[in-house]
């Protein structure tokens, strides 16, 4: 949870609850949901400590005498403590970058030779502009604080300041344990931007080979800008999910480092957006699938290991301080589940499909990670495993089951991110510190905006600019057409050279 | 015997197996090339700078067979491999004096 | 040094020491090691001071008031720098975990392109394996405490605790500097974790491009889950190599973080299954070596600039606390020794085989960044920088000298992790902290331990399963074979797309 | 300001300054610099209070009782921040190690297949004969202290200790804050070491395609040798850039993190090498412009991520210090820099070129981070974006301009290194808190010197060994021709296999 | 003079080119092309659907010779190339009416 | 009709391609294939080790054209791809007997 501040659940969730019911259809994988309550009452304690102490630390923290500078703040006995953690936020936030690099190579590895520049430049693209979309309009939307526009579900958002001055008490109030216990408004700014592209990312893959650059990029613009935000704030930025769920079932929604406010998220955009694209040309053929095979697995693989680098940034760092008990306990989680998670779908495609799949395994690893992303925190070692395990099986079948309804997902985006992110969230209620059904009713809520968001975006870039490139250019590689430019131009003109 | 050289566009290759197929074709080789015709190759931009790619990819598909089945062979991939548009290709046929099949040194027809 | 408990000698450690005199043709390269003393004077009072201080931090930490919960001890004057200590621990970690993707592209960069899809999926395997072998069984094999099996010797393993509660006395014993002065019990196995699949993935390497799949995997397996433990108890786990030498040599046995005890240990299991396997098929035709070119350069290259940084965890981390001393001097050895490696080999073999070899380079970094492995920390800059040119070459000459007597290990494995992880180890008995006979003694246990527990567990799976692929698929590729899926389908059918 | 000791500004500078008076048509993009006060003002105080709060923490720990060795130092409570403060240093030296490996795969995408052992050599030597070269001579000739030859202007180098006695007063003097508040000499002396290479990395992607191995070997290796720390001794060394234009101009130069000690000098450096070369066969024919395209773009695009990855320790290291202001600020301008480059490369590319050309895209993104290197710490996020946008445009236009004047560059390393170094450094005195003048001044002087510098060098290297390898050898490409290795050999002699 | 051109598997080039050189042959060109025919392709599996490689890797040799020697060219070829299994390949052989060297502009015979 | 292969080094395609152009020939296919002839290859070292490339790589340039413009072409092209050292490569003629263009069903010379 990274609330700045909490507020009281609305009665509009109750609208917005009905809305979910329907949309529970889309998230058909519930049933998978078993018991809630044996494995996670040890864990439960885990986390509440943690949690307690967490607090304990900023109560102390916060509880130092009123600096009037960020010098005089140096000097108190807060501050290397305040060091620490701040530091570890933002080497976090260089870690979920690189995570970035890793969307690219495995979208890359996973599709054709043909469209590899386009796949490239949309994943720069998202980077470039997620960051820069989030400091203009979404950090100031996901974390109103009290200035909510429709409270608890919607805030305006707005441009992040320029400058703080030190010497000032609005340095004070953005730069030290006065913002926040463990980092300044900077740190807080910077891990959240990383995150914000991400969803974007998501996308980016499951549309691959097909969509039209401009269209994408106006569509992912949208989602990040204004989208991402919102559903982000219902929890971490203390919106109804946040607050409004304790009454109903007794317990807080918890979703950890986003396994649906980021994962889900992308993966139900990315459903409804391939939904109004349609299939890739050929994959489909008389009722079989005809598979469009990945130009490069030494590129799937090198992302698929940025990627789990990238999550001890990503989980590590949403423990949103050093914190020795809890960092250590989210490596050790987040590193099993996605070990147990990249066996489980070896097994399992070597099992069902007779030979061990490798884009499988790696698909299995993500699926892993995503999984645990939401009860990093407070799941134990073995109950990660369980977890990470589980969305390996998922995911392999997921994706058999995509391909069977003909939804065209060049590399499993919404297998991996959008049901494992359900399940993930749905496994805190079993595994980890939460309540079954606040975790089924917080994914499904998640889910179903963004897929409905996403499909009105998507929708009126349809209707307006188009969505699919012609069939020629489908055919003859995006790369060529949208951007005059091959990615591996081996037969070069020659002469004189 | 007689051998049959296409030149056809990369992505209709498919149909111009099933094509032959269908006529009872059962052998065939193929590789890639670039062609240079009368459909121009386009022109591309690389880092500000204008170039010209004038040879375009194009599959060779190649097949000998018995003087009889040629035309049959011939008329069946021009049709597979028809779009209409320039650049479809050619076909080539040309005279083959002997084939030997390799594993069983069966020679001639037969051969095929 | 990484032991949590000492036990004194065992009578057995002699009949294993004769064990050793025979293995100790295999080691033909001791010659190389000359006078131990001169050098590592100065280095010696450095090593002495540094430990000296970590301990002197370790007692106060230790000294200060019990506390009963993890909350409390977040109030603890140690607190802030057990904080730090613990990050840079899980840090290290994380930097741990990409070396398997250096792991997995050098290999892949070094090997043909139709063996790429076999050797991605092993590597990914291994870190996967690895990691839950070592949470079920391997970290208490490793670490036994005081519940050895054979005192000193071995220990049977157990799966590791799936949780703690920091509100109580468990709590404190194992996430406060009651288990350890720098970290708690999480960071400690993730970071030995990392460490424990590497072994396996060294072996992975020289048996490329023609071992049955599903034998490898038991075959690594049993090494990690096994044999790696074990090794790693004699000296880390505070065996006899840790505690028994002095008395014979008047000095223990140094390996700072692994030369022999991760690097000579899988480079000598991978001459084992090397030997079982044999030689790929036209590598050695009438008398004459045919080199079989690895397929990507850059994917070779960039593979050990993953490993380069991930050795600044390695050992960086092995100091295992971020005391600025002792992880400042361990940076500048392991750098220096790293790029001595490489430029000694690189003009090594210009001289030798006329031409600039980057893959023989490469492997130089490598051969230097083992080297220094052992005594990164009692060695000096300049000394660092003999280790690791010495090692640079010493991998050339290794390299010729394997393919000579037609033992064929695609990557170099056994030239860069057995025959420098072999000098680095003694290298600290010359330029570093160490004494020489006790290095040498150390090294070779290790690496007779490796080699005849590697040949007896790929003997048995050989003799079970087999170990190689049929002529034809090592013909056709093991992508297609093992797989049913290539790496790189540039020509694919291209029909309706 | 990274210096050691200060020292006044020197005659023999005004003479400097007519060379630079000369070199100004060199660096014609001045004119873009347009009035330099009205940004700047809210920056200037954030800077001021930075630095003051650095300082202030210095003097506190300097006022620290004097220790008698390093053990009794880490009982000071100065201890825990000195640690922080020291690691996050040492991270940024790791990261910014992993440059060099984003060097190597930006170089090896962007030209062309059969000369890509090449490019992966040269880079590869680079990092290992920099840091060594570093070691030997370069941080003592760039960090002089009091032993300048010429006072502020030339200081001899000479080797780096081997190791200290953390027991002694020369432990103390050199591994605790008697050396520096925040880090140990080893700590200092790796960082430093780590960009001394970039310089020349720079320069081998300009050279790229037809420059004789062992020739740039030499030429990099005097570049890096004694070139680089000259112009690093003005001012980081404390020479007359840093303490001299005081008087001048009312304002001392300011060069956070190098966009021209390092990036401006190798750009310049490189584009006296290229000059001296000449264009590759074939770029330039009859009066057109003929691209040769680079062979993969997915190794291009790896390479942009790691070195914007890299660049959170470039920047964020330079702070010197853990100092959660000062760092969590660099984080945000050197992100969003770095991103507002992308996009406005991206859409200038695509507005004036009618396609988005990732390949400038990618420039586009190294280009604003180059930009905001100098002023990361004392712009603001809105100016960092500015910067960065600027920067964006400015390359595109810059690669035009030297393909319009037959300058080749293959990578464009001039036009992102060194005019964006240029535009970077004049941004300080415009968006941060810097002069106007005096930034122009210093970046001209750097400038001009390293290119001058690099003319005679590679000066001397052409007439004694000859630059340029033959144009056989430039047909077959230099991957055969100087390492008799193809980077990629596919189509294998395959008897027997 | 005659063109022998054989289909033959990939791992074979080498034996095909020292059983050449045997014969006196000392030029030859060498293609990468992809074979369809009785040998069927396998079936591969991406993701979890079947999907069948009908076309296998194979090298096309490609020589010019007189036509005294082409016999015993192409009984070479055949014999080097065997392995009896199905799919070694087949050889064809065609007249060609001219050769040029283009260094010397020798022709015919000489040419080669 | 006449078939005009002829084996070039690769830097030379370009200027044979426009030297056809200026005798008039405005469709061609080209191959990349490797070359073994009296050019010997060079010896490498890989890891220490020696090995020979037998096998250089060389552009197959392709051109089917009636009977009377075949000399022209020929020796066009042999003009345009001289060096003058070894290894330059061969032109080869041959007799085709029926093109096609897919696009329209043209026959003969009219198809080219
Ligand atoms: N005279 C020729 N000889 C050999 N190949 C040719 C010839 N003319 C055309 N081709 C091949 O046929 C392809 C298509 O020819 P082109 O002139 O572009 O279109 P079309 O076949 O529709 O007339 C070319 O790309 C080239 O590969
Ligand atoms: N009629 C043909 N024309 C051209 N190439 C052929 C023909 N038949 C076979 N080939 C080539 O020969 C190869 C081997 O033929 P195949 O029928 O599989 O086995 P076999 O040669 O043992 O009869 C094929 O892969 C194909 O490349
Ligand atoms: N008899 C031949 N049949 C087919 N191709 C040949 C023949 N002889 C040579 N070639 C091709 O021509 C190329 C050049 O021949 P080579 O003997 O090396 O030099 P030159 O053409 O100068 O005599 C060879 O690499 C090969 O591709």
């Amino acid at each position: 949870m990274r609330v700045k501040h909490n507020r009281s659940i609305m009665t509009i969730m109750k609208k917005l609850l009905i809305i979910l019911g329907l949309a529970a259809t889309v998230a058909s994988m519930s049933v998978l949901a078993a018991d809630p309550e044996p494995v996670a009452a040890a864990a439960d304690a885990v986390v509440a400590t943690v949690t307690a102490t967490t607090e304990a630390v900023a109560d102390a923290a916060t509880a130092a005498p009123a600096v009037s500078s960020y010098e005089e703040f140096t000097a108190t006995p807060a501050f290397p403590k305040f060091v620490v953690d701040n530091l570890w936020v933002l080497i976090s936030a260089a870690l979920v970058f690189i995570m970035h690099a890793g969307f690219a190579t495995v979208e890359t590895g996973l599709t054709q030779s043909k469209n590899t520049v386009n796949i490239l430049f949309k994943n720069v693209f998202i980077v470039c502009m997620g960051v820069l979309a989030y400091a203009a309009w979404g950090f100031n939307s996901m974390y109103p604080g009290d200035n909510w526009t429709i409270s608890g579900i919607f805030a305006l958002g707005g441009p992040i300041p320029g400058s703080f001055d030190p010497a000032t008490a609005d340095g004070v109030a953005n730069l030290t344990n006065a913002y926040n216990p463990a980092y300044t408004y900077w740190t807080d700014f910077i891990f959240q931007a990383m995150f914000a592209a991400t969803a974007a990312t998501i996308v980016s893959g499951a549309v691959a080979e097909r969509i039209k650059l401009g269209s994408f990029m106006v569509g992912a613009t949208v989602l990040v800008l204004v989208g991402y935000p919102i559903t982000g704030s219902w929890e971490w930025g203390g919106g109804w999910l946040n607050s409004g769920l304790d009454k109903m079932f007794g317990a807080e929604f918890i979703d950890f480092a986003g396994s649906s406010l980021v994962h889900a998220f992308g993966g139900y955009a990315a459903l409804a957006a391939v939904l109004l694209l349609g299939p890739r040309k050929g994959k489909f053929v008389g009722g079989k699938v005809r598979p469009i095979l990945g130009h490069s697995m030494p590129l799937a693989t090198i992302g698929v290991f940025l990627l789990f680098l990238g999550w001890f940034g990503f989980n590590g760092g949403s423990v949103l301080s050093a914190d020795p008990a809890g960092v250590s306990l989210v490596f050790v989680t987040t590193t099993v589940a996605g070990c147990a998670g990249g066996l489980a779908a070896a097994f399992t495609s070597w099992g069902v499909l007779k030979k061990p799949d490798l884009s499988m395994t790696l698909n299995g690893i993500l699926a892993g990670l995503v999984g645990i992303t939401a009860g990093a925190d407070t799941t134990s070692a073995w109950g990660a495993v369980a977890v990470g395990a589980i969305a390996g099986v998922l995911v392999v079948f997921a994706v058999l089951f995509f391909d069977k309804i003909k939804i065209d997902d060049p590399v499993g985006a919404v297998s991996v991110h959008g049901i494992c992110g359900n399940w993930g969230t749905i496994a805190v209620g079993i595994f980890g510190g939460g309540k079954f059904m606040t975790q089924l009713v917080g994914t499904l809520a998640v889910s179903a905006f963004a897929f409905f968001f996403s499909l009105v975006v998507f929708g009126i870039v349809k209707a307006v600019l188009g969505l699919r490139v012609s069939e020629e250019e489908e055919v003859e590689g995006l790369d060529v057409g949208e951007h005059g430019m091959p990615a591996y131009p081996y037969f070069q003109p020659v002469a004189e050279r | 015997m007689k051998k049959i050289e296409a030149i056809i566009k990369p992505f209709k290759l498919e149909d111009v197996k099933e094509a032959l197929a269908e006529v009872g074709i059962e052998g065939m080789t193929v590789t890639e090339v670039k062609g240079f015709g009368r459909q121009k190759g386009h022109t591309e931009i690389y880092r500000g700078s204008e170039y010209t790619v004038d040879f375009l990819p194009k599959i060779k598909v190649e097949l000998v067979i018995a003087d009889e089945r040629a035309e049959a062979a011939a008329e069946a991939i021009v049709k597979a491999a028809r779009t209409g548009k320039i650049g479809d290709g050619k076909v080539f046929i040309s005279a083959i004096e002997e084939a030997i099949r390799i594993r069983t040194e069966e020679k001639g027809e037969s051969a095929l």
